[in-house]
């Protein structure tokens, strides 16, 4: 089995209501020091079988699924099963 | 006029729709369930709205794995009407139906409620029954209602008056420019985030949600005139 | 989580090790006695769920005794998911009223959530069609950050299972007072309609007849959550807490899709809702109720997660599960009709004539333990009761007739407060319009909802003044039921029938015990006067914080029925000019 | 500037409604080799200042706010702004 992280932001020229309105609340919290949030998202795939075609695989799931291309950006990391 | 209500699972709302144009507009309609849907013998197929797949990953996304959508993009791509309500809408622009995307409402939370919708192009096959530049009120219902064009498509939207609903209160779920409807470049497609079939009966929600079946059982017939 | 080495059944007796699942000796050596040996770690484990206040209302069976449950509309009171009321036209109403306040405290967006969805669950394992969910709630008086976010969590949690499922809100009450502070109470009542026909009970009868198991998987979460709720919350320990059970609304809706398809089924034979304590009450009080045993092999059931134990899937209250008895060799139709949903529905077990719940897991029979035992025979206890010092105190003082000086300063400061304010930020939350048949969404004083096919309607609230309670429980109960009653005639509706959630703190205060025992007085007196009857209902005991009981507050959920649509009225005035009269005293 | 990445993952017990939907729709799709979808939020910060606290304030941030540890765990990851 193979875990791949595939990560999802929003592109730069999208606005992030839920970014704001999170850096907003931790000014207010006193953290200051934050200039900027912006959230994405995290999709864990767990994955069966060998290894060799996973790259192209998972970009054409991220193109036909997991990402919206008119708002988001993404990239993706294979990692070996740790032997939980 | 034969039309189809195309359900997917979690598409609450099909009933709503063909309440309004069944026993309101006086039209024929049929819940056609999502899996192993025919459409090529209807005319015109609605999309509900609900929380199709849950709404989970974006909303209208999950619906992408049904086979529905390609079905619905040959009807679509032969000039047949398509209409997509609230997440019917999402569902459409997820299918590359019509531009844009949604992001969360500006205030981050599901909102509710009635809003008045500028009809901005009354020449359409849903609006004929409209006045142009006419102020109507229509219920709405929705978390990611917020709906995101980029600058060249806006303008290009324009330029072909393919903005067909604009919000008054432009705060209404932060969308861009107020855009509450479009329609797609050949103009048989239609999405829009407020929902009609919600006001179609006084009691219920109004009735200025009523024209736009009226509109699109009148194109039905005119079409059928024209073939014969 | 998981429990590699089971402690013996010895040392479960000699460590005292069922006080961690909340069974006092006392109840323990009852179990004893009725297995007649001691139990094992599993059985245990089913004993401590079942007699949960939760689950058996040991505490507050005596005093439920009180309410009115017959009338001539009712056609079932309570005892089932929910009650059934009779309103012509063959059609019959389904309601209750339940409460999620410990999950709610520690997870408000889950425990809320999950709230509804449970009642929820409650009115289509009836075989009734969900048209309405109302909502009451309890929260802090705002001014502490933890019950801001208690609040805006909580009423986004309803908010998201009711929208996401399709049903809409259609009434509701939010309340603030400091005494419910980290202590909310969340209650939500769901309405469904059903035809004659259709009603279905939670039974598992006709020996050989086949136990399937229809919804989600299951996982180890919600684990005691059962125990949990009739205990007091330790807020300040969130790590040790067990895990969460979340909830699915999707998940749900096609389990409701494929539930009401199947009670049209003559293959059905009896179906129930998998709530507080999961597999263990559903399957003892199935087969409780029917006088049969019921037999299951866990190791079929459906799994979330890996190495679950017996006792892990016995208590685990994970959600959108319903248990379902169908007549045996029809087994395939049930499959194939969840599966055009997109569930599985998987038979586990075999209902018994022997009145034993018999549970096997790898090969080994993991419990036996007779049904009535856990349901039936669940102990009951008479509190004692003790009228509270202050009661006394607050009759002695005179009346005393507010002064105002400045009229509009004083309107003004009344708008400002939480529970007065417009509660427009609650319920624009919610989509009170769902399936187009509201005819009056949350804002004015009852929600309706038209019964199609008919020019009737069925109107709804909840309602309940705490405060009225705390310092008269008698008078406050009947207050409560009176001023549901106005909410449904100034709506234009006849009350018919009730529901109750009994929000209380800890039974084993003789001055909680007593205000539990006078606001059920008063409420009965109040619903025998209405002629609207208690079908069903709730009780939380145990909302206390630090040791503090919350006001008692005993939530009215009442449902009326409008005989004519044209004679709906709503609260907002209508025109100038109108005159505008005062009734009453 | 500092830029911090949080990743915010669901607790192994809790359900994850959405990512089995979306396991589902990607096996409808064809990717039958997934075999497990779990979604998380990934929440990137950009932080004003030098870098000695840094990972004690964003644990309290993660504590206080961006994290809900009743049902949610959660790492970060620290980097240098890349000049973008
Ligand atoms: N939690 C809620 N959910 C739905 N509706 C609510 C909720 N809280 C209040 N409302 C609605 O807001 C309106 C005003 O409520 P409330 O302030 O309790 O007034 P009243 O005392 O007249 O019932 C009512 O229509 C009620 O149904």
């Amino acid at each position: 089995m193979t875990k791949v992280n595939v990560y999802v932001t929003l592109r730069e020229s999208v606005v992030d209501p839920q970014g704001i309105a999170t850096k907003d609340a931790l000014n207010t919290l006193g953290f200051d020091e934050v200039e900027n949030v912006r959230i994405g998202k995290m999709i864990q795939l767990n994955i069966a079988g060998d290894q060799h075609e996973i790259e192209s695989r998972v970009t054409e799931m991220c193109d036909k699924l997991l990402v919206n291309k008119v708002i988001e950006n993404y990239h993706f990391e294979i990692e070996e099963a740790a032997g939980k | 006029m034969k039309i189809a209500i195309l359900s997917f699972p979690g598409s609450s709302c099909d009933v709503d729709l063909l309440q309004a144009v069944n026993r309101v507009a006086g039209g024929t309609a049929e819940i056609v369930w999502h899996h192993d849907a025919v459409l090529k013998d209807f005319d015109a197929v609605l999309i509900p709205t609900g929380a199709s797949y849950g709404d989970y990953l974006r909303p209208g996304a999950l619906a992408q794995s049904s086979r529905a959508i390609e079905e619905l993009k040959g009807f679509a791509q032969n000039g047949k009407t398509v209409l997509g309500v609230g997440n019917g809408f999402q569902i459409l622009v997820e299918a590359g139906l019509l531009p844009g995307a949604f992001l969360k409402n500006k205030s981050l939370k599901f909102r509710s409620g009635k809003t008045e919708v500028i009809v901005e192009n009354a020449s359409t096959i849903f609006t004929s029954e409209y006045e142009m530049g006419q102020q109507i009120t229509l219920p709405f219902a929705h978390a990611y209602g917020n709906y995101f064009v980029d600058l060249q498509t806006v303008q290009e939207l324009k330029r072909n008056h393919r903005i067909v609903f604009s919000y008054v209160d432009s705060n209404t779920n932060g969308s861009t420019e107020s855009i509450a409807g479009v329609l797609n470049e050949r103009g048989n497609v239609l999405g829009m985030m407020p929902l009609p079939e919600r006001a179609v009966e006084e009691m219920i929600g109004g009735i200025d949600g009523l024209p736009l079946f009226q509109s699109i059982l009148k194109s039905g017939s005119e079409s059928n005139v024209s073939h014969a | 989580m998981s429990v590699m080495h089971e402690p013996t059944a010895q040392q479960i007796k000699d460590e005292k090790l069922y006080r961690q699942m909340g069974m006092t000796d006392e109840e323990f050596n009852r179990a004893v006695d009725m297995l007649g040996r001691l139990p094992n770690y599993t059985e245990t484990g089913l004993f401590s769920a079942m007699w949960s206040e939760h689950c058996s209302y040991k505490s507050s069976k005596p005093v439920l005794r009180k309410f009115p449950t017959e009338g001539e509309r009712v056609l079932q009171g309570p005892g089932e998911g929910a009650g059934i009321v009779d309103i012509g036209d063959n059609m019959a109403a389904v309601f209750k009223l339940e409460s999620h306040n410990s999950p709610s405290a520690i997870e408000p967006f889950i425990g809320a959530a999950t709230g509804a969805g449970g009642i929820i669950r409650d009115v289509f394992s009836m075989g009734a069609r969900p048209v309405a969910l109302v909502n009451s709630m309890r929260f802090g008086d705002l001014s502490e950050e933890r019950d801001r976010y208690l609040f805006e969590e909580a009423v986004a949690g309803i908010a998201s299972y009711g929208n996401v499922i399709g049903i809409p809100t259609i009434a509701g009450e939010v309340q603030f007072d400091q005494c419910y502070s980290k202590r909310p109470l969340v209650n939500a009542m769901a309405v469904g309609l059903l035809r004659h026909e259709d009603i279905q009970k939670g039974v598992a009868s006709g020996v050989g007849n086949t136990v399937m198991y229809v919804g989600a998987k299951t996982g180890r979460d919600g684990i005691h959550g059962a125990t949990m709720s009739s205990s007091e919350v330790a807020v300040d320990k969130e790590e040790e807490l067990p895990v969460m059970q979340a909830g699915d609304p999707y998940l749900e809706k096609l389990l409701m899709e494929a539930c009401l398809e199947l009670v049209k089924s003559d293959a059905l034979v009896g179906i129930q809702d998998m709530g507080a304590a999961g597999l263990t009450s559903s399957s003892a009080e199935m087969a409780s109720k029917a006088n049969f045993g019921l037999e299951m092999n866990l190791d079929l059931v459906p799994q979330r997660e890996e190495g679950m134990t017996a006792y892990e899937m016995m208590l685990s209250e994970s959600q959108e599960r319903m248990l379902v008895v169908v007549k045996r060799g029809r087994e395939q139709e049930i499959i194939d009709l969840f599966t055009k949903y997109g569930l599985a529905a998987v038979a586990i077990g075999k209902v018994t004539d022997d009145k034993m719940l018999r549970l096997f897991h790898k090969g080994e029979m993991v419990a036996e333990v007779s049904a009535d035992a856990l349901a039936e025979d669940a102990p009951v206890y008479y509190k004692k009761s003790e009228e509270p010092a202050y009661f006394k105190e607050f009759q002695a003082i005179e009346n005393e007739e507010p002064s105002v000086n400045d009229l509009k300063e004083t309107l003004m400061d009344l708008l400002k407060r939480p529970t007065i304010a417009s509660k427009e930020w609650v319920y624009n939350q919610f989509d009170s319009q769902a399936r187009s048949n509201t005819v009056v969404a949350p804002g004015s004083s009852a929600g309706i909802i038209r019964i199609s096919g008919t020019n009737k309607g069925l109107a709804m609230t909840a309602d309940c003044n705490s405060r009225y309670i705390y310092l008269d429980p008698e008078t406050g109960g009947k207050i409560a039921v009176a001023e549901a009653a106005r909410n449904l005639v100034c709506s234009g509706a006849e009350p018919i029938a009730a529901t109750d959630c009994l929000n209380f703190g800890s039974p084993d205060k003789p001055e909680v015990f007593w205000q539990i025992e006078k606001s059920a007085d008063g409420i009965s007196e109040a619903c025998r006067m209405l002629n609207s009857p208690i079908i069903g209902g709730n009780v939380s005991m145990s909302n206390e914080v630090n040791g503090v009981p919350v006001y008692p507050t005993p939530t009215i959920g009442l449902v009326g029925i409008v005989h004519d649509l044209s004679h709906v009225t709503t609260t907002s005035f209508k025109q100038a000019g109108d005159i505008i009269y005062l009734i009453g005293e």
